[in-house]
């Protein structure tokens, strides 16, 4: 189902388990408006973030990508974050040469009780996306979404 | 026997460009990085043929407008019926349409007849590949000038060879002698660009002749290598000595006109989803490696063994002394680290012979 | 183009009747062809395989384990070792697979008429087996004495032993079971297959033995079948090999000139020695 | 050649202990050389040494780890060797390295291009150009267009790591350093983020997907079990679509940060010269600046993405 035109972009939030899934609930459960077009996926943690999910995911027309774990030294695992840290700054370099914008991509760390930060951190990263509109398609693929529309039309 | 036909060379753009609307039109193109095939489109075949490159052979051989790199042989999808089960239904996708393949070499054109013998044969009809080859006119060209890998005398071939040709093409100075080899060659040059020739036959003899002796000599005739090729099998420290410098990167195959290994994978998304057909390499690890993890070819030497075993040993023991190896010479120069093939197969017929003697005796 | 009879890449669709849980690694599926004419004249013989397709995952080649003679349904035993085992595994009764057969050649049953048959079989390779011996009960008469011996690592690891019983009992047929590590009250023999086929010691006169199995179990009862005096060409067997297309095209199954999918799988081990060395 | 002869001498003296010593011999012509395995003495007559000498022959070396091996390096080749050491896919004890003074080596497509694809009897490079004898006559390239770019802004034309070294040091005419060399990742950085994306579509449309910038890739010691070639996790399909073809490039870019010596192998293999050496220049410039380090120059160092520190000096978290 194409995302309609302005309406909601498909943003990917990977988020630690530990930390920035639980700031998440408390921002949920603390009743914080955020906008709706992140999906969160869960995962241990942010050092077990391969860069290459998020080069899949905007590859594959993701419009923008948040990773998000526990602050440096708060990793439940002691140094995940630490890890993961090198990995994101090499990976911000890797996107801009393959002609990705590297604003559609941030990582950064939001502990548990966090709720509000991660409340700003969504609709500032949001904005950022909506800023930059819908990710480039592939040439032959978009051919072959326009296609789909209008099989799916007629 | 049809008429031999001329036409000049500047009037080939405006022929192709003609055909374009009726069949779709591949010809050589020279680009940035050298010569390859490219599919001709209709309104700027103009445009297109401006950089037709006919005097030099193309870096990519043509063989996927007859084996696609990915070609999709299935189209399958699942949907949840309201009684809860899930039905399937899957769906062939055939190819469609006349083609046109102008300008491959008589080597290229011949590497088609390596495929008939295996997709077209008794054991098993490939529909996809026979909708293809006979939707397709191969319109060759003799070849004048030839590179310094190139062999094809030294395999049955010919740089005017006709075998797997619909048409030749040979140049001359002011374009080309047209000679028409079949029904669907003749159709194909119903164009008022085309002129009568009869009276040039031996003009265009002279260039095939000269042709034929401007291709460099190679170390031996490479027809009678099957039996030799097949005594080595045993020689580990041949072929390990042979592939010391190989990469095993299978690039020689993925640039091998005569080369047919397929891969078969689905790949889906969702409840939809295609069953594919993709160039394979054997000369890859993950060829013959199987679920229970034993692999009959583990290294590079076993792999190379069984690539030249197929072209000079296997394939025309089976094929009555045809050879699957057409002498174009691409896997020697676009090797990385040039492995020349001509030199491993003399070596190896010269290794066998001296090991014939001894055994003779024994 | 879009009938499997004359586009050989487009598998049969087929419904599963019946799954059968044989081993913790091992199911068996009974399956019927959708299309109820292609099932009542689908012919093959004792030996031949099968790609079975789950769309999605992809193919791989099984033995038809059920011999021609009993047309109900079309078996196959899959032990569970990678992607497509796994999702076969996971498929249910009423699920919908694809079944492209029959593929290869099968066992020459013809030749081995007025002949003893020796089976031997380890594990998995016991399926191969099963579809040949099955078929030669049904036609008794045209056989000599069947002696079956049978062996897997633990009484748990037994494909078939619903059946097993009825072989023992047989009167026409000879069976052995054989474990490397038996469970307690394990009423039959316990030790290597290659041993206890020495000890029983079958005659290789007017015999064929018929072997499948692990490479390590055939390369042993090769080796004893030697001892006790067979042939090459009385000694039979199946080789595995990875497999896409199934009929001798896409070049990957060859061993030297012969393409396992369509010259094999079913060997003697006197045509093995001719081939290159690269099993 | 008097380097050449000294090295012989070199190796000649070392063979005997050795299993193998790899060099560089004459290949179809003398613009294009070729890997020469030399086992006994009569090999080292096969022995070439000159601008032809492109192959990285360190990508031998993981495959012959536990033999007694020899190898002759160009500087750039002599940092992939110590990476190896430093990752441990190489064993210093069987290892003999062989040094010269390298004065460039040339890109060969683009001569065999000038050339007009004749066989090249003769090439000479020196004066700040390089000269082909073919038989249809002269051909001459100046420096900045016939050497491969890596020459051209090279900072160790010889071995940082050797046993034996032929010749004085020093000596290699250097390649004039021209001022920013037009690379692609310079003209790809000119371009807007949508034009580079089009470009390796483009590019990314014509690879063949035959792996050969992996073959040849020194530090690929996993190619029989590449994460591309995976169908759990399944990050590349076979679909043969620029999307799939880029993910690998990103997968190899990745797999090779901060590791990546720059030797250019993988652009060189490319049969269709797709640039994919970009993705990783990319890559080592920004690691440089924010570990501050360069791979394969130090035996003794780890690679930045092996470890990590508490507080990094050049990485600035974003504040929301």
């Amino acid at each position: 189902m194409p995302v309609l035109e302005g309406k909601e972009l498909r943003i990917i939030g990977f988020l630690c388990n530990w930390c920035s899934y639980g700031g998440a609930d408390t921002a949920g459960v603390g009743r914080f408006a955020q906008p709706t077009d992140l999906r969160i996926v869960r995962l241990p943690c942010t050092g077990r973030i391969n860069p290459l999910f998020i080069v899949r995911a905007l590859l594959n027309g993701t419009d923008g990508v948040l990773v998000s774990g526990c602050h440096p030294r708060d990793c439940h695992y002691t140094a995940g974050n630490f890890y993961a840290r090198r990995r994101m700054e090499v990976l911000k370099a890797l996107l801009p040469v393959l002609g990705i914008d590297p604003l559609r991509f941030e990582y950064t760390w939001v502990s548990a009780s966090e709720g509000n930060r991660w409340q700003t951190v969504v609709r500032e990263f949001t904005a950022q996306i909506h800023g930059l509109g819908p990710a480039p398609a592939f040439a032959q693929e978009a051919s072959e979404q326009a296609q789909a529309v209008l099989k799916a039309v007629i | 026997m049809a008429t031999t036909l001329f036409i000049q060379r500047g009037d080939i753009a405006a022929w192709l460009a003609d055909t374009a609307a009726t069949h779709t039109v591949y010809a050589p193109l020279r680009d940035k990085t050298g010569v390859h095939f490219h599919r001709l489109c209709a309104q700027d075949a103009a445009a297109q043929t401006q950089a037709l490159e006919l005097d030099r052979q193309a870096q990519t051989p043509p063989k996927n407008v007859l084996l696609p790199a990915c070609e999709t042989l299935l189209e399958f999808s699942y949907a949840k019926q309201e009684d809860g089960s899930t039905s399937l239904d899957v769906q062939p996708v055939m190819p469609q349409g006349a083609v046109l393949l102008f300008g491959p070499r008589p080597c290229d054109a011949r590497a088609f007849t390596v495929f008939d013998r295996v997709y077209d044969a008794g054991r098993g009809k490939d529909p996809y590949y026979t909708a293809r080859r006979a939707a397709t006119v191969v319109a060759s060209v003799v070849c004048t000038r030839p590179e310094q890998s190139c062999f094809c005398t030294a395999v049955g071939g010919a740089p005017d060879d006709t075998e797997g040709s619909d048409i030749l093409f040979t140049p001359v100075q002011d374009g080309f002698i047209v000679r028409p080899l079949t029904q669907a060659g003749e159709a194909v040059l119903r164009h008022p660009l085309f002129t009568e020739a009869a009276h040039r036959e031996e003009e265009a003899a002279d260039v095939c002749a000269a042709a034929r002796a401007a291709v460099p000599c190679a170390p031996a005739d490479f027809t009678a290598a099957p039996e030799p090729v097949a005594a080595l099998f045993d020689d580990m420290e041949f072929w390990q000595s042979v592939t010391a410098k190989c990469l095993s990167c299978g690039a020689c195959t993925y640039l091998c006109p005569t080369c047919y290994c397929f891969n078969i994978t689905d790949e889906s998304n969702g409840l939809e989803g295609r069953r594919l057909r993709t160039w394979d390499n054997c000369m890859s690890f993950q060829f013959t490696l199987e679920g229970s993890g034993h692999n009959p070819r583990p290294t590079k030497a076993h792999r190379y063994r069984n690539r030249i075993g197929h072209k000079f040993s296997y394939y025309p023991r089976i094929h009555d002394g045809a050879l699957s190896c057409v002498g174009c010479g691409r896997c020697i120069s676009s090797c990385p680290v040039t492995m020349d093939i001509r030199r491993i197969v003399h070596s190896a017929m010269q290794r066998a012979q001296c090991a014939t003697p001894e055994q003779a005796h024994e | 183009m879009n009938s499997p009879q004359d586009n050989l890449y487009l598998p049969y669709m087929a419904t599963i009747q019946e799954v059968v849980t044989e081993t913790p690694a091992i199911k068996t599926f009974r399956v019927r062809l959708n299309d109820p004419a292609a099932m009542d004249n689908f012919q093959f013989e004792p030996g031949q395989v099968g790609q079975l397709s789950v769309f999605g995952a992809g193919e791989s080649t099984f033995v038809i384990n059920s011999p021609p003679t009993r047309k109900e349904y079309l078996q196959f035993s899959v032990m569970k070792v990678g992607e497509l085992t796994g999702k076969l595994h996971s498929l249910r009764a009423g699920d919908q697979i694809g079944v492209r057969a029959p593929l290869g050649n099968a066992f020459p049953y013809r030749q081995m008429q007025g002949k003893d048959i020796v089976f031997i079989g380890g594990g998995i390779g016991m399926a191969p087996l099963r579809t040949l011996l099955l078929y030669m009960l049904d036609n008794r008469g045209d056989y000599g004495k069947i002696t079956l011996l049978y062996g897997a690592r633990s009484p748990a690891d037994m494909a078939f032993s619903y059946e097993l019983p009825q072989w023992l009992e047989r009167d026409d047929m000879h069976t052995v079971l054989t474990v490397d590590n038996p469970a307690d009250e394990w009423p039959h023999r316990v030790g290597l297959i290659p041993n206890i086929l020495k000890e029983m010691n079958p005659s290789p006169q007017n015999a064929v033995a018929v072997t499948c199995g692990p490479p390590i179990m055939i390369k042993f009862t090769i080796q004893a079948l030697h001892e006790l005096g067979f042939a090459d060409e009385q000694i039979i067997t199946t080789l595995e090999k990875r497999m896409k297309c199934g009929v001798g095209i896409c070049g990957r199954c060859n061993i030297g000139t012969e393409y396992v999918c369509q010259d094999g799988p079913v060997f003697s081990y006197a045509q093995l020695k001719k081939l290159p060395n690269e099993l | 050649m008097p380097q050449l002869e000294s090295l012989k001498d070199a190796i000649a003296k070392a063979l005997p202990e050795l299993d193998v010593v790899i060099a560089w011999g004459r290949g179809l012509d003398a613009l294009g050389a070729t890997p020469l395995f030399i086992t006994k003495p009569e090999d080292l007559d096969d022995m070439i040494l000159g601008p032809s000498c492109v192959h990285n022959l360190a990508t031998y070396l993981p495959g012959l780890r536990d033999r007694k091996v020899g190898i002759v390096v160009k500087g750039c080749d002599s940092r992939s060797v110590i990476e190896l050491l430093q990752e441990g896919l190489a064993d210093r004890d069987n290892l003999t390295v062989f040094g010269f003074a390298c004065s460039g080596v040339v890109n060969v497509p683009r001569l065999r291009g000038a050339a007009d694809r004749h066989p090249v009897q003769s090439m000479e490079h020196d004066s700040g150009q390089v000269r082909l004898q073919t038989d249809t006559g002269p051909v001459a390239l100046p420096e900045a267009e016939a050497l491969a770019a890596k020459c051209l802004t090279c900072t160790e034309p010889e071995a940082l790591i050797c046993d034996h070294f032929a010749g004085p040091h020093g000596t290699a005419e250097r390649a004039a350093a021209s001022g920013n060399p037009q690379g692609t990742l310079e003209r790809l950085e000119a371009m807007d983020f949508e034009s580079r994306f089009r470009f390796w579509e483009q590019e990314m449309s014509r690879c063949l997907r035959c792996y050969a910038c992996r073959s040849a890739c020194p530090l690929c010691v996993c190619q029989d079990h590449c994460a591309a070639q995976s169908r759990n996790p399944h990050w590349v399909t076979q679909e043969d679509t620029p999307r799939e073809k880029l993910m690998f490039q990103a997968i190899h870019a990745l797999h090779l940060a901060g590791r990546c010596t720059e030797c250019g192998e993988c652009e060189r293999a490319c049969p269709m010269d797709i640039p994919v050496l970009a993705l990783k220049q990319a890559l080592n410039r920004e690691i440089h600046r924010l570990f501050d380090y360069r791979a394969g120059t130090d035996p003794q160092a780890t690679p930045p993405l092996f470890h990590f520190k508490e507080t990094e000096e050049n990485i600035k978290e974003r504040d929301w």
